[in-house]
């Protein structure tokens, strides 16, 4: 079945793959090896470019930090009642951005849709590093970062703990949980490729690889066992996941604060983050699609699906958003209806139209099979999409501190400093440092699952030539 | 050195002193202690009163205001840490206000003058006492040749024995010029009332009144006495609660508080209170209290007029009228908006001559008890006197000027050249704590011990009980060696003077002991002088209950003029109401963060100035608050932000006062702008006091913004939460509430 | 053991507070009542704050930046509701605002070490350096009246010998700490150790905190709840309003007692007394 | 006799299947099914099951996992409110329900991921199940049929492969 096809050539150029085409089944294993692993050898001086901005970038923010952590946060700007500003709201759009990666991976794995097994592993990874960039935020907004472990549960002589009614410790344990559950899920995945990898690699990189790869060899019992674990994981991900971001709503809706405390947060939170993430897949498949010549994996057909998920999750946060807005305009809470008002009408109406705008206008780009198409609309598309996401945070935070309760503190102008800016800036530059990182240490596309993916189809054709 | 007991004193507040430098570890986050600069030393025997960790209080006078309310310092480890009013004082009855609170600011000042000053080559450098105190004998010690009035002392509000010796200084020159100026003066007000009630400084009994009629009067803020004055405000609120009507241009402290206000224009309060009097007087029973010519008189002041003038609306005056006649006994006052106008006397004696056509004389309006020590009350300050040392100054006749606790160059108005006339005076003493304009012109700048650390006492030109002279006593040990007491200084020169007289005072301490045992007959106390003495200093005030007098009124000296309308001058179409804030009063205070942070009743603003207008004129203008505004004046303009204020009559704009400082440290530089520079050269027909409130302004708007720094939020109003409910009067049940006034 | 503890006194760790006569056996329970138609709006209170609780001075730029410290400010408000007449006839609002001391407060539940708690004597306290300054306290207060260190203050605040003045049972603040009214606490323990030594209770009147200690117009009355003699208990008593409960059902009319945002069921120790004004003037 | 391992690679799964069957249906002397290891790059549940039954353990794991951080969760954090100073925070009884229900519910899930984890690594015989014969081959798209018998059936077995086009044959010969 395997045919032994001349790839002289690969190295050279890209081969050509009409769009519609789906990934070929009759490709050969090998060749899904070298494609891959190809996309691991020495970087293009692009990458250096590209990685030394994201470096700067992140250089900055961590400058930024070091002088609020000297001086005091009052570099930022925050005051009271503004006392998050773009912290919280930044932190809510990573731990969203981790969402979809893991989670859907994780459902489409129980589904077994097959179509998830070329682009889940960089999703998977892009769960992990926002989520740990969403880490660095909880200790960028705290007052005294040097005391963080208060809040961990350890053992001491004075019998202090932490409070376990705060959402933050949940918040805490949520994602803890889901940095490590995510972590063995990117990794179980992956090993089956780690061993692809020593096997091919030299030196250093052989050792690491071999170490890291737990001498898999693809023996049956291995399979067995790595079967059973793996699907286990996916199960658990799958509530931790939505229960992650349930908490972090809970960090609002617990609270008293008008347009904070709305029974539907949770399943709002969870729908935003599934929105941005998808948002972020679609716009990292392409470039990874374009820098790493996946187009025989990454196919149109792979981005159509994203594409028309991401569609209709972005009408469930809609329809969310707008029963928000409702059970607030049509309930009893004048404080929550002003503050709403105040939304729309306010200091920050730009950002929230702009916000409702790029959240539920834009996203009927995608029902378009046209748009779905073209790679560079649905790159715009993706970015925007983000960048409502990441205004509906700042709506949330903002104008509930400038129009809460108490008259008296109604803020009539805030605007964040420049520290809160760099900080901001520099975890996007933390987060693309630590992927490209990945890029070129992992393989980005599943190998073994592919082969499966091609394996079982042709399998499938062949039974129906029959 | 001095007596016995002084040692003792002085002895124990060594030891504090001493165990001061180690007790700041306690509280300051230790900056001090780690670099060294402060050693941690254990008490060597500490006296058995001195407990470490337990604070004490001595009683002491408040110097903030002339007010001499009686406070009580907490003193720990050998640091005062915190004034509280002191009970025993009927003045203070145990309370204290910002001001009083603020006052270990005056003594812990970071800008506090540490050294004498002189000037070399033009400008004032840091130099010793000997040479400093050889300067000043040369000048003013025996040898002085100096005569009447040649030689000046200038004061603010000055009282007791402080005041006595300033006048026996002065003798041994033959000179009679202590020159007291205040620039808040009520001197116009006291003349009148001296007319009318025949007491410049009446007793109002505010808490026996039902009903407030106040003409611009703030005696919750910046007036006479506020403490004890919000004291009997509180009774007067309490079952059977009393009625407040405030009548001014601009809304003050009181008027915030008053249960109803009307806004008029400024200058008319006059037209306003004879409306009232001709609405009074059409009823018999009133018929007999003024003479007929009055009566007569009054008859042009219908109520349509009257609100023509005043910009009242006509039915306020039968209403208030009406108010009037039910609450008896009630009680009028007039204040600095209407006083300070160029017909101030006549508007003042017509709002008195309210009181007389009541019948309030004798019931809410007494005359003080008689003063066993008349030369020790506060003499009143006037702005005529400044204008005099002026003259006297520019014409080259003053020779010699000493000034202590007065600040003309700030708080004089723009078109009075003070600062040139005292350039002519060849020799010009400060006595100061802290370095202000007028003492940065001078050419000797004497540090004075900060009222903490000083002697002295007190006795206020406003008596509310019988006869309160309070003492002023040392709560810490001087924080800087080379300061000292006023008294030893004027002390030190009158030795020189007089030897014979006074060289028996190795001190000033001395002389005030001396000066009080020897008064211990009149108080009637039993006690041996040492006993009467440290019971003063122990209680902090010397009382005697003695009978307020009865007040021979006249109204015959109310002039009726026949009411005319302003003539409004259109280049200068808004009326400029300086209004004076309760914490910095006239910009003595604008050195104290304490104050400088708290915000304003009324607008909430902090460490600025700003510019008063009213929302109507302001979006009239499209003026924004926060747009910086040009306020120009026939003698001057100033720029400050603009602020939108209802509490404002809408012809007019207000600047508060105390802002604008150059050179008195590093928090009151720079804040703001100084409003007095702007004020036009009127005066009250009568009393030739200044107008104060008689400017007229044009606001020019200069297209910058700057963001309005205060308190206040996005919104001045409730926005319908149930913050502040307010209940109408008949539907409370206060008779049924526990009083907790203190009595 | 733990465990045997926590099953030993199961019933008792489930139950929620505010609850009917829960301070009844208690020594002490601090309470405030406040008259706002005796306040003036004078600013005394305030000073009088600063002056004992070693507030910091932010200054101009800070505090246009509010960031302000003042655990106790005064409010003035020209209206109750969302229209400006054009005069304020009957005056202006003056509201001095601390905080509350909730019963249920809001903020004790969201603050992520427990640095701010409730005390056995029904104060909310703060705990300085348990604070790790996630301000989620703040966020959380409906009364907006935490105040948070943004700077280092004791390197700004109290330029030499500014900081004599500080008062030594009161700590000063570092930066990135959480602080607001605390009733003036260290007064109360000191009263307390006093009473103790004494073997008694703390009598009406012995200690009161700063801002009514000053109030020239007596507006703020502080005491013991607990005591049902004390002046606070009597006015509270009087105004016919239960502590423990979010409904106030009042049998007298004319009576001014209210507690702000009642609503909330935060269920504050301080009780707010109506201004009154002569509507006839 | 001593026992010793071969190992054979085949093109594609067809082979491979049709070699296993083989072997299973000879019984040799020397050879047992048990001793026949597949490996291959991708997993083929047909193939193994031709080996017979090989059960997997790690749910039980999993099960132990989830049970124990869900107990330990609630007991620790209960009791630990119980015991902590400052007990009384916003009216909330000491040891509130749905706090705790919350934070047990993450604590479920944190110990039955790990525990999974450590039953697969437990199924694979971490540390140290080093197999002696493995071509690198295997990870690109071969197939490999390892066996391990007395080394007289060796050759019969390794005829078997052969018959089978297998692409070529590794073994231990002593």
């Amino acid at each position: 079945m395997i045919d032994r096809r001349d790839d002289s050539d690969i190295e050279i150029e890209r081969r050509f793959v009409p769009k519609a085409k789906d990934i070929n089944e009759d490709i050969a294993w090998a060749q899904i090896n070298k494609d891959v692993l190809r996309s691991m050898e020495r970087p293009r001086p692009m990458y250096w470019v590209i990685f030394a901005a994201s470096l700067a970038l992140f250089g900055f923010g961590v400058f930024c930090e070091v002088y609020q952590y000297q001086t005091g946060l009052g570099v930022a700007d925050l005051n009271n009642p503004q006392v998050w500003g773009l912290y919280i709201a930044t932190f809510i759009f990573w731990i969203g951005m981790s969402h979809s990666g893991t989670l859907l991976s994780a459902i489409l794995h129980i589904m077994h849709a097959d179509w998830r097994k070329p682009i889940y592993r960089f999703a998977e990874a892009m769960t992990t590093f926002s989520l740990m960039t969403a880490g660095l935020f909880v200790l960028v907004h705290l007052g005294r970062v040097w005391q963080f472990y208060y809040v961990v549960a350890y053992p001491n002589e004075r019998w202090t703990w932490p409070n376990f009614n705060s959402p933050l410790v949940w918040d805490a344990t949520a994602i803890g949980t889901y940095l490590t559950s995510s972590i063995v899920f990117l990794y179980f995945g992956m090993i089956p490729d780690l061993a692809i990898c020593r096997d091919t690699a030299t030196g250093f990189r052989r050792k690491f690889y071999w170490f890291l790869s737990l001498g898999w060899q693809g023996t049956d019992r291995q399979w067995a066992n790595f079967r059973v674990a793996y699907l286990t994981i996916a199960c658990f991900l799958i509530p931790l996941a939505v229960s992650v971001h349930s908490i972090v709503a809970t960090d609002f809706a617990v609270s008293q604060q008008p347009g904070w405390h709305i029974t539907s947060f949770p399943p709002y939170f969870v729908a935003g983050a599934l929105y941005s993430g998808c948002a972020a897949i679609i716009t990292l498949f392409i470039i990874l699609r374009y820098v790493f010549r996946f187009e025989e994996y990454m196919t149109m057909p792979i981005l159509d699906k994203t594409c028309r998920l991401t569609f209709a999750i972005a009408m469930v946060w809609t329809y969310l958003n707008l029963i928000e807005y409702a059970s607030v305009w049509y309930g009893s809470d004048v404080y929550a209806k002003e503050t709403l008002i105040y939304r729309a009408t306010g200091l920050y109406a730009p950002y929230w139209w702009a916000m409702n705008f790029l959240g539920s206008v834009v996203p009927f780009m995608l029902a378009f099979k046209s748009m779905r198409n073209n790679l560079t609309i649905m790159m715009v598309v993706s970015l925007l999409l983000n960048v409502g996401m990441w205004l509906e945070r700042f709506m949330i935070i903002s104008p509930t501190f400038a129009h809460g309760y108490y008259p008296w503190t109604w803020t009539s102008g805030w605007w964040p400093s420049w520290v809160q800016w760099g900080i901001v800036l520099g975890s996007f530059g933390w987060f693309s440092m630590l992927f490209m990182l990945f890029c070129k240490i992992f393989p980005t596309v599943s190998m073994y699952e592919v082969k499966e993916m091609v394996y079982h189809r042709s399998e499938a054709r062949k039974a129906r030539n029959l | 050195m001095s007596g016995s007991n002084t040692i003792d004193r002085r002895d124990f507040l060594r030891v504090l002193g001493i165990s001061g430098a180690a007790a700041t570890l306690a509280g300051c986050g230790n900056t001090a202690i780690e670099s060294g600069v402060e050693k941690v030393q254990s008490y060597v025997q500490p006296e058995d009163f001195v407990v470490p960790g337990v604070g004490v209080y001595y009683a002491s006078t408040c110097a903030q205001c002339g007010s001499g309310c009686g406070v009580m310092g907490r003193v720990r480890e050998g640091r005062i840490l915190k004034l509280e009013g002191n009970t025993h004082s009927v003045i203070s009855g145990g309370k204290i206000c910002a001001l009083g609170q603020a006052a270990v600011q005056v003594h812990y000042n970071p800008d506090r003058l540490t050294t004498p000053l002189m000037r070399e080559g033009g400008e004032l450098k840091p130099t010793t006492w000997d040479k400093a105190m050889a300067t000043l004998t040369a000048r003013l010690g025996g040898e002085s040749t100096l005569k009447g009035a040649q030689i000046a002392f200038l004061t603010g509000e000055v009282s007791g024995h402080q005041k006595a010796l300033i006048g026996n200084f002065l003798d041994s020159f033959n000179s009679t010029h202590h020159v007291v100026y205040d620039a808040l003066s009520t001197a116009t007000g006291q003349a009148a009332s001296k007319a009318v009630l025949g007491a410049a400084q009446p007793l109002l009994q505010i808490d026996k009144a039902t009903l407030i009629l106040s003409f611009g009067n703030d005696f919750l803020g910046a007036g006479v006495s506020p403490v004890h004055m919000a004291a009997q405000y509180a009774r007067f609120r309490k079952a059977p609660r009393g009625t407040l009507i405030q009548i001014e241009p601009r809304m003050t402290l009181t008027g915030a508080n008053a249960d109803r206000w009307y806004a008029l224009k400024p200058g008319t309060e006059g037209v306003f209170a004879l409306g009232l009097a001709h609405a009074l007087l059409e009823h018999g029973q009133f018929a007999k209290t003024v003479p007929a010519p009055i009566v007569a008189a009054l008859k042009e002041y219908d109520k349509e007029t009257v609100s023509g003038i005043t910009g009242v609306h006509a039915d306020a005056i039968p209403h208030v009228a009406g108010m009037l006649m039910e609450h008896t006994p009630s009680l009028v006052l007039s204040g600095p908006s209407a006083e300070g106008q160029v017909n101030g006397a006549q508007n003042a004696a017509a709002i008195l001559l309210l009181n007389v056509i009541l019948g309030n004389a004798g019931k809410t309006l007494q005359g003080q008890a008689s003063h066993p020590f008349p030369q020790l009350i506060a003499s009143a300050g006037s702005y005529a006197a400044l204008t005099q040392l002026n003259n006297s100054m520019a014409s080259g006749q003053c020779q010699a000027l000493l000034i202590a606790g007065s600040n003309p160059i700030f708080s004089a108005p723009g078109f009075l050249p003070f600062a040139k006339s005292m350039e002519k005076v060849p020799f010009k003493v400060a006595l100061v704590t802290q370095v202000d304009e007028t003492a940065a012109q001078c050419d000797l700048v004497l540090p004075l011990h900060s009222p903490l650390e000083a002697f002295g006492s007190h006795v206020s030109s406003y008596q509310p009980r019988g006869v309160e002279i309070g003492i002023q006593q040392p709560l810490m040990e001087g924080l800087y060696p080379d300061t000292r007491a006023f008294g030893d200084i004027v002390l030190d020169l009158l030795r020189q003077r007089e030897p014979k007289n006074y060289k028996a005072f190795p001190d000033y301490y001395a002389y005030l002991k001396l000066a009080i045992t020897k008064a211990r007959p009149v108080f009637k106390s039993k006690l041996s002088d040492d006993d009467f003495w440290e019971d003063a200093l122990r209680s902090g005030v010397l009382q005697l209950d003695a009978a307020p007098t009865a007040l021979k009124t006249n109204a015959s000296v109310v002039v009726v003029s026949k009411p005319e309308k302003h003539v409004i001058d259109v280049r200068y179409p808004f009326y400029f109401v300086p209004s004076v804030r309760a914490d910095l009063r006239d910009g003595r205070h604008a050195n104290l963060p304490w104050l400088q942070e708290s915000p304003d009743s009324l607008t909430t603003i902090v460490w600025d100035s700003w510019v008063e207008i009213h929302p109507s004129t302001a979006a009239e203008m499209q003026i924004r608050e926060g747009d910086i505004l040009e306020v120009q004046s026939a003698s001057g303009s100033v720029r400050a932000k603009a602020y939108l204020f209802p509490g404002l009559q809408p012809d007019t704009v207000s600047m508060p006062l105390g802002q604008g400082h150059t050179a008195y440290g590093r928090y009151a530089n720079g804040m703001g702008v100084n409003p007095f520079k702007i004020l036009n050269p009127l005066f009250d027909a009568q009393t030739g006091e200044l107008a104060t409130h008689a400017t007229r302004v044009v606001i020019k708007k200069t297209g910058e913004h700057e963001l309005m720094v205060k308190d206040e939020g996005a919104t001045n109003l409730q926005q319908g939460r149930k913050l502040v409910a307010t209940v109408a009067a008949d539907q409370a049940e206060l008779a049924k509430e526990t009083s907790h006034v203190v009595e | 053991m733990s465990l045997s503890n926590l099953i030993k006194n199961w019933s008792s760790l489930r139950v929620k507070r505010p609850y009917q006569d829960q301070y009844k056996n208690a020594d002490y329970k601090w309470g405030m009542v406040i008259d706002l138609d005796s306040c003036t709006g004078c600013n005394a209170c305030t000073t009088a704050c600063y002056a004992e609780n070693n507030l910091p001075v932010v200054g101009k730029e800070s505090f246009s930046k509010g960031q302000a410290m003042h655990w106790l400010r005064i409010e003035r408000y020209w209206g109750e509701g969302t229209e400006l007449a054009k005069f304020p006839d009957h005056g202006a609002q003056f509201l001095p605002m601390m905080c509350q001391q909730c019963e249920s407060a809001p903020c004790e539940v969201v603050c992520p070490v427990g640095a701010t708690h409730h005390t056995p004597d029904g104060l909310n306290s703060q705990v300085y350096n348990r604070c790790i300054g996630s301000r989620y306290c703040s966020a959380n207060c409906p009364y907006k009246v935490r105040y948070f260190n943004w700077w280092q203050y004791p390197e700004r605040a109290w330029p030499n010998p500014l900081e004599k003045q500080l008062n030594p049972d009161v700590t000063v603040r570092s930066k990135g700490v959480m602080e607001k009214c605390t009733f003036c606490v260290q007064r109360l323990t000191a009263a307390k150790n006093q009473a103790r030594t004494d073997g008694r209770r703390v009598a009406d009147g012995e200690v009161t905190t700063a801002c009514a200690q000053a109030c020239p117009t007596s507006a703020i009355t502080f005491g013991n709840m607990a005591d049902s003699q004390s002046q606070v208990a009597k006015i509270w008593a009087r105004q016919q309003v239960e502590l423990a409960s979010d409904k106030q059902e009042k049998k007298d009319e004319g009576l001014r007692g209210y507690r702000i945002f009642e609503e909330l069921r935060t269920y504050p120790s301080v009780l707010y007394l109506e201004r009154v004004r002569n509507s006839d003037a | 006799m001593s026992k010793v391992h071969t190992m054979a690679l085949f093109n594609d799964f067809e082979e491979a299947g049709n070699a296993l069957q083989e072997l299973k249906d000879s019984n040799l002397a020397g050879f047992r099914m048990q001793d026949v290891t597949i490996k291959s790059p991708i997993e083929h549940p047909e193939l193994s099951a031709l080996l017979g039954p090989r059960p997997v353990y790690v749910q039980l794991f999993t099960l132990f996992g989830a049970v124990f951080g869900a107990i330990t969760g609630f007991t620790l954090i209960a009791s630990a409110q119980a015991n902590f100073l400052l007990q009384i925070r916003g009216g909330r009884p000491v040891v509130p329900i749905p706090p705790n229900m919350v934070l047990t519910y993450e604590l479920f899930i944190l110990c039955g991921v790990l525990m999974t984890a450590l039953g697969c690594f437990i199924g694979w015989k971490l540390p140290g199940n080093r197999s002696p014969l493995y071509n690198e081959r295997v990870s690109e798209d071969k197939i490999a049929i390892l066996v391990k018998a007395d080394s007289a059936a060796i050759t019969a077995i390794n005829a078997i492969f052969t018959r089978h086009r297998s692409l070529e044959i590794m073994g231990e010969y002593d």
